[in-house]
């Protein structure tokens, strides 16, 4: 499976997630995916943390506007009915809960579905972003990432090595290979996606989770 | 009336070495780069720079961290430049990182007599250690003090000539925000138009915040 | 596309007896007066009033009160209405006061997720006995917490049909915050727009805070 | 005199405190004078709590617009430049020391200068206003009153007996009579106003004081 198959195929899963009306907020990398795999006339309302509601597609190359970036510091355009706002009022709205989703990556994701995703082993720690803010604001936190890491070691482990990102859990895990719910007990597996078994899952896993499969709905 | 508008040269001589500044911007957008350049020209040293982002490699804020001008770096996110790295690791700069939410709400809190304010983001990780913590709730929470600072230098895009002034898309970013909580504010227009020319329901910037206006394009 | 326009029966039939809510306005200037009288047909009663003031005599929140329907006010101003200090003496309306700035910035801070905060505003004075308070820098401040409501009633002048927001002049006072504060959140409106009318850079309260709006002058 | 004088004569001489490019907030009364005394060429920029920058003089009755009043409640007008605000940002704006000077009325002053202006005795206390967030947060706060109560008693008093407004000092009184620069001793008597003798003064104020008489400037 190429990069961009895995990629897509988790994106394409976690663009199930959102629900028409949806406020959501797309972290960095495969997050940014998601509005490629939307449902046909499911309206969601794109936010970025540097002051915009109302994220529009990538422009093309030759209409873009330098003033209008996403927090990914990529070129985007606007929507009909955005508007734009400063980063203190931006994160208001990210921290008082007023943001439906959050589809973030990860590095780790613990038992509990708690995250580690913004300081990396062996690095002076130099960055953080948004990250913080909004794991602890968003109504929903989707995490989006590999199964395992580049090495094959699983990145769903029991307890994270990585400094968490926040002490709360996330709501939904997503994986080239499997969706998990977090439930108050900790993680339960609900989908297999791209052809993966049961055994392969629990092998590239270091965590406990439960079982409680529903019907995969893609991959 | 009075007219807040001067040379680039006017506007940076008030600024000592030693100071503390804000600088505006998420990457290079809505980055005061005029001001910034007229800084680098005119010399000043031992600079506390509270910026999201601290340019690029050449660029921006950048050049004032290779030409040494920085002795300490107060946001988010300077990961984007790897020069902030080398110069960390070199022990040529102090690096205090605060998540996104609450680097911009201690910089309103600070501009907005706010003696301290509790916020969930980072409560429980690591980045919170040696704060001060408090339960709310049945929720952590930690206790974060304003920013303020010497000089605030931000990008506008409209200013009149009073120095009330309005942004364009996401160059709004930190720059409203910083225009608070600087105890001198230097703003960098792309136009300067008469009072009365900006509608009032729509000035971003109150005058009473901005102490000179300098405009692009002007020698 | 979505379009939260609705009649003022529908909107208010969604507030429960026993309900917090959140009234915009100073003075008369701002109310929701058309949906403060809808309110008053209803008939929900038993409710706890968060606004600076309670209305006039025979006026907005003053029928409220008269008809006995409120139980509790948060709020600055109680004065310039002589009703609520006959209520108060009677034992009718439970009362609670808070410095203008703070009860706005509590408002600020119930919709922007801050746990609470600390300001000089009352502190070593009579209004703050019972309250934390702390020395922050050698001054004392008092730690007030956020509002919330499980209602915000606001006045604006235009809105798109998204649930974008704009305000008139001084009308505008409380209504942008409290608007960021309620969990169920009514827009009374002069004008209805379609989206896109409205300039993305004016919007004040973006749609994102808003559920219902209601165009006053429509059956 | 008539009452019109003495407020005339106090409001004239408090006019005189204001400088050029002053962003000033005006209290309740007396307060609301001041505009008419102004030096002919002073430019100055009043700033009303409930959201206005630019306050300009009373309309003429059929100029009145109901959305656009001062914090008293009464129709105002508003000047070339200015700009509206909510009342969370107004509040930011004057508790964050934006605001060089506010004028205000006061029931009492004690001998450090600390002022008791909210709560009346024998009545509830249903009303305070913005004037603790104007006490703090004004770089000069200037208090204007009548010398005495209706009775004949002294209004500066060695302490107060009803509850005070902030526990920091005013910086100037100035009443129908007299003129107190308010120093780290205490209050120090510059002015004789009304064709007032020391003597005079001396019997009709209750605190200590010290005396050094500069100029009289009007009365």
């Amino acid at each position: 499976m190429s990069d961009m198959d895995f990629k897509a195929i988790i994106a394409a899963r976690a663009a199930l997630e959102l629900q028409d009306g949806d406020i959501v907020n797309l972290g960095v990398g495969i997050p940014t995916l998601v509005v490629n795999y939307l449902p046909e006339g499911r309206e969601v309302f794109m936010h970025t943390e540097n002051g915009l509601l109302g994220v529009g597609p990538t422009p093309a190359p030759d209409h873009v506007d330098p003033d209008l970036i996403n927090a990914s510091k990529l070129p985007v355009t606007q929507t009909v009915g955005c508007s734009f706002f400063a980063s203190d009022e931006s994160f208001a709205m990210i921290r008082g809960g007023h943001i439906d989703v959050t589809i973030l990556g990860a590095l780790q994701v613990d038992t509990r579905g708690r995250v580690a995703n913004w300081s990396v082993p062996g690095k002076p720690i130099l960055g953080v972003g948004g990250a913080m803010d909004l794991l602890i604001g968003a109504k929903r936190v989707i995490v989006t990432m590999s199964h395992t890491d580049r090495n094959g070691n699983p990145k769903i482990v029991e307890e994270c090595t990585l400094p968490l990102t926040a002490d709360r859990n996330v709501n939904v895990v997503i994986t080239d290979l499997a969706v998990f719910k977090v439930e108050p007990q900790g993680l339960v597996l609900t989908e297999l996606l791209s052809g993966a078994t049961l055994d392969e899952v629990t092998a590239k896993t270091g965590a406990r989770f439960d079982v409680k499969l529903v019907e995969t709905t893609t991959g | 009336m009075r007219n807040k508008v001067v040379t680039k040269e006017e506007a940076v001589s008030q600024i000592r070495s030693g100071s503390a500044i804000m600088v505006g911007g998420f990457g290079q957008v809505g980055t005061p780069l005029l001001l910034i350049d007229e800084l680098l020209r005119q010399g000043q040293r031992d600079l506390t720079i509270i910026s999201n982002n601290v340019g690029e490699p050449g660029r921006g804020l950048g050049l004032l961290l290779e030409h040494g001008r920085i002795r300490k770096a107060i946001g988010s996110y300077f990961t984007s430049n790897p020069v902030v790295g080398q110069h960390y690791l070199r022990g040529e700069i102090e690096v205090q990182l605060i998540p996104q939410g609450s680097f911009s709400e201690a910089i309103r809190a600070g501009g907005a007599g706010i003696g301290g304010f509790y916020t969930r983001a980072s409560a429980g990780t690591t980045l919170a250690e040696g704060k001060e913590q408090k339960v709310i709730n049945g929720q952590l929470y930690v206790l974060e003090y304003p920013l303020v600072a010497d000089v605030s230098l931000i990008r506008a895009y409209r200013a009149d000539t009073l120095g009330n002034l309005t942004y364009r898309k996401t160059a709004r970013n930190f720059n409203p925000v910083m225009a608070t909580a600087g105890k001198l504010v230097i703003a960098e227009v792309d136009e300067v138009v008469s009072p009365g020319d900006l509608d009032p329901e729509s000035i971003v910037t109150p005058h009473l915040y901005v102490d000179f206006v300098v405009q692009r394009g002007m020698m």
